[in-house]
């Protein structure tokens, strides 16, 4: 049962532990936030200063899967334990919709 | 809760079913619904075969026959089979793992409901202007001419009734990933749970792109823009592919269930445990994955490039593999064990053969250049009714069978049974089989009649007297479970005598909370262990507690009923009618309005207690 | 753990979006949700890109003459700022801190409700100033049904978060609307992630052609 | 007893072969290919029926076997096996490897069928020798022009027999597909896009076909799906030649009678609007919105597919609906009275390039 978490024997302590653990999760946040807001900026400079298509394109589609990432396993917690079956399913939703891009931007070329 | 309840009235059993949130109920339900429809997708078959019958035939005309066409296989497809296979996953899935309920009760209602709006809908189009008539694909430069409402009604109805089969998938993946009883592990899981897993998974992936492509559609037709429109930069082919990479996995949802169904029949008949247990798994999984990867198969025609046509034809051919090792798997599994003929083990054991030829012949036509000759023939046509009616119906009729009497709790007659088995086999092969051929002499699907002095004639015949002979086999069935309701005989636990997995170990049918207390597993075929170990029943792995139930309730009807509603507007606003807006609005109103009700109160569902537990004689299954 | 137990600061679990059977279905059924949704917004950013500057004739404008970075990048920022607020509502609501969770959550409507309004007014810009709409080429009707798909989803997560800030706003959090919350705040998320690639394959993408 | 069974799947073979030879047309079946590209397809098609006959016949083999030999006799109950490592090996392995026989040759096809680089290549005089024919699908009828011809059919398609014969195809309202069953397989003609592939018809198969093949449009279109053939008349290298240039020159036809001159006066009035009847059509595709009568007079059939014959012709300008249900010509014009029918049928008869 997931609800039965490690625990000292004292409520009191537990609860303080977990809240400095909070804590130090919320800064880790902060900061994948910053690197997320950096990458945004980056992407709009990139395509804001011009730089050649054949760059661009797949640069930013870089960054936006970086920062895709943060959000997935911060954000939304994809890193903490009991995801397995919610990375599995997103994984594969992922993929059936990376065929479904690449052939739509590949076989439908009229 | 009129749960522990007696006789009922006629109208609190229809009230009872209304607003049911119980799994077995929403089974029942399933069951009646889809077997409504494959009457009315049968009755459209057979207006196909005697259209057919003869060249230059003038039973029904070409726009009458174009709209059955499509109708059939339309109706066959989402409101006859699919639903048929959740009526089984329903019924029985739960009770296989050893869960009391499905993750989400009311969800399981809200996607029945939704399925049967969305039914009724599309079958609504037949009495208001016309059915749609662009065959099942609704291939979009056909289906933008269509003059008729038809295809209006197709698409909002698919996307009701769609949405519906989309949350049936996802309640049925939480089911088994977090309900499954203490040492049910994944590895032991029965192999029709497995196969309700996969599909439930791929009906999670294949469902979005039929959900797009039927918003484009509805967005072309009704509020005029220009996806497929190729003179305002549109493009068709965004339609075959959004529809196939939906309509292919689509054909494994309907097969993998039934590939199901058949393993527990060929374990439970032939008294011996599946053969190669953990490569069936693996095939299965592997068969749902490969199924994403090749939908281009049925567009080999459209031009899309030998690239592309060579890379699809192998990886489609690839999927004989896996199915293959689930063939042979079945006959291991029989041999060296000890058959018996019942009615679902005689499907079972037809189905062999009539699948394999089915499957063969699409691997011939995944053969891309030799598949220009038989795209969109007749020899088309007799592939898919040899996998589709061979396996699927096959399995549905079986599982029928297998199951009445654990979901009524009473036994199918067998001589009836073994006449529809035998009358439906040779109709099958007797209506098909030559199909083959008029594909190959040069004879196109969906056409609505042909001309004499093509050598097409014979075989036509041929194929229409089959198809009588498996609407007689229907008939016999309808008799047979009317007359076996009438009689009523009750049977216990396990009325097969072999069953081998959790539903046989607790009462046909079982009490509305399943397991009075959840069973411990021990292995595969759970219950069998426990029998061969001269146990009666599961060993229980909790003590005797108060048991945790949900409320029923009518909302999701009332939901489902907002959409029906919204989606004549949405016809009305094509059409520039002034009724349109304010109906769709309506529509909308109704079912944001329940959603809304529904979220904001609160629904605890209620306590079955400990005391009335024990007081409910031993019917409630002991673990 | 029953979902109508009263929850004290003590008794509160480190997981309550998964403290009970029902809280952990529901946690699981949404991510799948999420995983449909993923292969939905696929679809559509697949038919997107087939029908990209597809327009009947040369007097349409295309990507790279209607959009403008700087509307763009402050609806991004808006959205994304609203992610990192949401994360401190969830922040609050693990540490049974209902008034601070609510404030967050009200602080993460607002900014969506400034990139709903951003999004409507770019909208109208482009009709008015472009005659680029639904209706005028395949290319805006893929353009209006993949934005307006997404800010249909902003729409949708806006009134439901509002929904379960009013509903709960007299009762505080236990075990049975802790989950709703937290699930909302997923859905949150997931249409920044669907944001960071509309503005990427998009806007960005558009204006280099 | 072995004789016997040795006979019974002599004679089983036999009537099999009958079957599938036998009663399909040579016009029409892709079991009597007519050309490279059918050949090469009914190639494929014999490899994996063969192959596939053999999968099944093992499937039946061991199903027969189990079938007959375990049936329950008592009530013990058979060991649990749980599985077999090397018959999963060999169930595995093998299939692929009838897999790869049938994917090798399947891919080289592929290959082949679409190579249409001839098409695009030009010789020292800047023109292509490749022939090369666009192919117009319309609701229920084919329209086929040869660009470096400059000359326009409806309805019959003429080809010469032992080359590549190169097509563009494409659709102008809904999507059809484009099959000549006894020549090659199909490819659709789409709304958005140009296809292209190539054809060869064997002279001497065309011979037995009767010089005539059966043409198919394969794609649901409508109500008169069905009914959207359309005819290849295979002819040698020369007399294609004789009929090209007939079609070039050929002028408008003066009508030699006076029911035809008739005819041709209610032609000009009702009909020219939408039938040409020269080869040579300047107008642009759009404006064609009918099937080019010029040769009408020579062809078997009359819309695809009634009988070439005054009444069967009288039948349909009288009423077409009967005989294509949902056609785009249906009331088009004034109701037409016998003798306005006399005089039209004369005059179409009369419409021959070839003398
Ligand atoms: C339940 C439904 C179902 C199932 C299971 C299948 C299974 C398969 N289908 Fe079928 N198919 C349909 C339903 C189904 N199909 C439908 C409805 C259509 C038409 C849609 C329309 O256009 O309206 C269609 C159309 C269709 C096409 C398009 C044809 C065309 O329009 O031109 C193709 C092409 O590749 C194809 C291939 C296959 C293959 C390779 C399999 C494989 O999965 C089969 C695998 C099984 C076996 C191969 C047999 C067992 C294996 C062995 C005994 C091992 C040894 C075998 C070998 C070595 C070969 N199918
Ligand atoms: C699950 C899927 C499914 C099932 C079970 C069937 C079952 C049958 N199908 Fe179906 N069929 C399709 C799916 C299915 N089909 C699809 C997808 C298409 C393609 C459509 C398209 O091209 O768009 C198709 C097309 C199709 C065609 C081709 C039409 C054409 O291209 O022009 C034909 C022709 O013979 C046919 C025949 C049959 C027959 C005889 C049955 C039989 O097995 C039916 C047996 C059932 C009965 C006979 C029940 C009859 C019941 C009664 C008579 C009792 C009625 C009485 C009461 C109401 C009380 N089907
Ligand atoms: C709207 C334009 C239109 C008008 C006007 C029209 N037709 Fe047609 N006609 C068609 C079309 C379209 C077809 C092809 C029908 C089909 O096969 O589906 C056709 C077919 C025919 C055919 C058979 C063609 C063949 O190649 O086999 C004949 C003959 C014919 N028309 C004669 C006439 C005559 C005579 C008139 C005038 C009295 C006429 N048509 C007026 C559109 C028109
Ligand atoms: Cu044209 Cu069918
Ligand atoms: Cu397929």
């Amino acid at each position: 049962m997931a609800n039965h978490q490690p625990t000292s024997g004292n409520p009191r302590v537990d609860i303080e532990y977990r809240r400095k653990k909070n804590k130090e999760e919320m800064k880790h946040q902060v900061t994948s936030f910053s690197l997320m807001i950096f990458l945004t900026l980056i992407a709009f400079f990139a395509v804001g200063y011009g730089y050649s298509h054949w760059f661009i394109a797949p640069f930013i589609i870089l960054l936006a899967v970086i920062q895709v990432i943060f959000q997935l396993y911060y954000f939304m917690h994809m890193s903490h334990k009991g995801h397995e079956a919610p990375s599995l399913f997103l994984y594969s939703g992922v993929t059936v919709g990376a065929i479904t891009v690449l052939a739509f931007s590949t076989i439908i070329w009229w | 809760m009129s749960t522990l309840a007696q006789k009922k009235g006629f109208g609190a059993t229809l009230w009872d079913y209304l607003t049911t949130v119980d799994h077995k109920k929403i089974a029942i339900l399933y069951l009646i619904a889809g077997g409504f429809f494959f009457l009315v997708g049968g009755l459209e078959a057979m207006v196909i075969r005697i259209q057919l019958a003869i060249p230059n035939n003038d039973f029904v005309s070409a726009g009458f026959y174009n709209e059955v066409l499509t109708m059939h296989g339309t109706t066959m497809i989402f409101l006859a089979a699919m639903p048929l296979v959740f009526a089984f996953m329903n019924a029985v899935m739960p009770l296989q793992i050893g869960a009391r309920d499905v993750a989400f009760p009311f969800v399981n209602a809200l996607g029945f409901w939704l399925f049967f709006f969305g039914g009724v809908f599309l079958n609504m189009s037949w009495f208001l202007g016309g059915a749609p008539d662009a065959g099942w694909t609704s291939y979009a430069s056909l289906a933008l001419e269509s003059p008729t409402n038809g295809i209006d009604f197709y698409a909002l109805g698919l996307q009701i009734s769609g949405a519906g089969t989309l949350m049936g998938g996802i309640n049925f993946l939480v089911t088994i990933i977090n309900m499954r009883a203490p040492g049910m592990t994944y590895m032991r899981m029965p192999m029709f749970t497995w196969s309700t897993f996969v599909t439930s998974a791929l009906i999670l992936f294949a469902f979005p792109p039929l959900t797009v492509g039927l918003f484009l559609m509805i967005f072309d037709r009704m509020f005029g823009s220009n996806f497929f429109d190729a003179s305002a930069g549109g493009n068709t082919i965004i339609w075959e592919h959004l529809f196939w990479i939906f309509g292919h996995p689509e054909v494994y949802i309907l097969i993998l269930p039934a590939f199901g169904i058949f393993s527990e029949i060929f374990a439970i008949f032939s008294r011996k445990r599946l053969f190669g247990y953990s490569s069936m798994v693996f095939a299965t999984v592997l068969i749902g994955f490969l199924g994403f990867m090749v939908w281009a198969h049925h567009m080999f025609t459209t031009g899309l490039g030998p690239i592309a046509n060579a890379i699809f034809a192998v990886a489609t051919m690839a999927i004989g593999v896996p199915t293959g090792i689930k063939i042979f798997n079945w006959l291991f599994t029989m041999w060296g064990g000890s058959i018996t003929f019942t009615t679902p083990m005689l499907y079972a054991i037809a189905f062999i053969p009539s699948f394999v030829m089915g499957g063969v012949t699409g691997i011939m036509v995944a053969s891309a250049a030799a598949d220009y000759q038989f795209h969109d023939t007749y020899f088309v046509v007799a592939h898919f009714h040899y996998v589709i009616v061979g396996g699927v119906v096959f399995a549905i009729l079986a599982g029928t069978h297998l199951y009445w009497p654990k979901m009524f709790g009473t036994m199918l007659n067998e001589f009836l049974g073994k006449i529809t088995f035998w009358l439906f086999l040779i109709g099958f092969h007797l209506t098909f089989f030559i199909q083959h051929f008029l594909g190959v002499w040069g004879m196109p699907r969906r056409i609505f009649t042909f001309l004499p002095d093509q050598g097409f004639e014979t075989s036509n015949m041929v194929s229409t007297i089959g198809a009588f002979f498996m609407a007689v086999a229907v008939i016999v069935m309808l008799i047979n479970v009317i007359m076996t309701s009438i009689k009523n005989e009750r049977v216990g636990n396990d009325p097969w005598g072999d069953g081998r997995t959790l539903e046989w170990s607790i009462p046909s049918p079982p009490p509305f909370y399943n397991f009075k207390q959840l069973p411990l597993v021990r292995g595969l075929d759970a219950y069998w262990i426990e029998k061969m170990d001269g146990k009666k029943g599961m060993t229980p792995a909790e003590p005797l507690g108060d048991i945790h139930m949900p409320n029923s309730s009518f909302v999701p009807v009332v939901i489902s009923f907002g959409l029906f509603v919204a989606a004549f507007g949405a016809v009305g606003i094509g059409d520039k009618e002034a009724y349109g807006i304010p109906v769709l609005v309506i529509g909308f109103l109704i079912t944001f309005g329940s959603m809304f009700f529904r979220s904001v109160k609160d629904d605890h569902g209620f306590h079955i207690h400990k005391e009335d537990l024990m007081n409910d004689d031993d019917k409630g299954g002991k673990a | 753990m029953h979902a109508d137990e009263k929850m004290t600061y003590e008794t509160w679990p480190a997981a309550p979006e998964k403290a009970t059977l029902e809280a952990k279905n529901k946690f699981l059924g949404f991510w799948l949700f999420l995983g449909g949704e993923t292969v939905l917004f696929a679809s559509l950013f697949a038919t997107y890109l087939a029908l990209k500057d597809k327009v009947p004739n040369s007097e349409h404008y295309l990507a790279k003459d209607l959009f403008d970075l700087p509307l763009v990048f402050m609806a991004t920022m808006l959205l994304l700022t609203s992610s990192l607020t949401s994360v401190y509502a969830m922040y609050h609501m693990k540490n049974f801190d209902f008034k601070k969770m609510q404030l967050w959550l009200g602080i993460t409507v607002l900014l969506g409700a400034g990139f709903l309004g951003l999004e409507i007014y770019e909208f109208n810009h482009y009709v008015h100033e472009y005659h680029h709409t639904f209706t005028s080429s395949a290319f805006g009707s893929a353009f209006y049904t993949l934005t307006g798909f997404h800010g249909a989803h902003v729409a949708f997560g806006l009134a439901w978060i509002i929904t379960l800030m009013v509903r709960n706003s007299g009762r505080g959090l236990d075990l049975y609307n802790a989950p709703k919350f937290y699930v909302a705040s997923l859905y949150w998320h997931f249409i920044d992630v669907v944001w960071v690639f509309i503005f990427t394959v998009v806007y960005l993408m558009g204006m280099v052609g | 007893m072995k004789r016997l069974m040795n006979w019974r799947l002599y004679s089983l073979l036999i009537m099999l072969t009958l079957i599938l030879a036998g009663c399909g047309k040579p016009y029409l079946s892709t079991l009597t290919p007519a050309g490279e590209v059918a050949q090469i397809q009914y190639d494929l098609m014999k490899l994996s029926t063969l192959i596939m006959v053999g999968v099944i016949a093992v499937v039946t083999i061991i199903f027969v076997i189990v079938v007959m030999k375990f049936r329950r006799k008592d009530d013990r109950i058979p060991k649990q096996v749980e599985g077999s490592h090397t018959l999963e090996i060999i169930w595995t392995t093998i299939p692929i490897l009838l897999l790869l026989i049938l994917a090798i040759p399947t891919v080289a096809a592929t290959f082949k069928l679409a190579d249409v680089s001839e098409m695009d290549q030009v010789n020292e005089d800047g023109k292509r020798d490749a022939l090369v024919v666009n192919v117009r699908a319309n609701l229920y009828w084919w329209e086929f022009e040869y660009p470096d011809l400059g000359i326009i059919t409806g309805q019959e398609l003429v080809v010469p027999t032992d080359q590549k014969v190169y097509f563009n195809l494409k659709a102008s309202d809904v999507k059809h597909s484009f099959w000549i069953p006894a020549v090659g397989g199909k490819l659709d003609t789409n709304t958005d896009n140009i296809n292209k592939f190539w054809l060869k018809f064997d002279s001497d198969k065309s011979e037995e076909a009767g010089g005539l093949f059966y043409g198919k449009c394969a794609e649901l279109c409508g109500p008169s799906h069905a009914f959207m053939d359309f005819k290849v008349k295979a002819v040698s290298k020369d007399e294609f030649k004789q009929w090209s240039t007939a079609m070039q020159n050929a002028d408008e036809q003066q009508p030699t009678t006076d029911l035809a001159q008739a005819g041709q006066d209610i032609f000009n009035k009702s009909c020219i609007g939408c039938h040409a009847v020269t080869p040579i059509d300047g107008r642009p595709e759009a404006a064609r919105t009918a099937p080019n009568l010029a040769t009408f007079g020579e062809r078997s059939r009359i819309a695809g597919i009634l009988e070439h014959s005054e009444k069967d012709l009288k039948n349909w300008l009288a009423n077409p609906e009967t005989y294509k249900p949902g056609n785009k010509m249906t009331g088009t014009y004034n109701e037409l009275k016998p003798e306005q029918l006399d005089a039209l049928t004369e005059y179409l008869m009369s419409l021959k390039v070839m003398e």
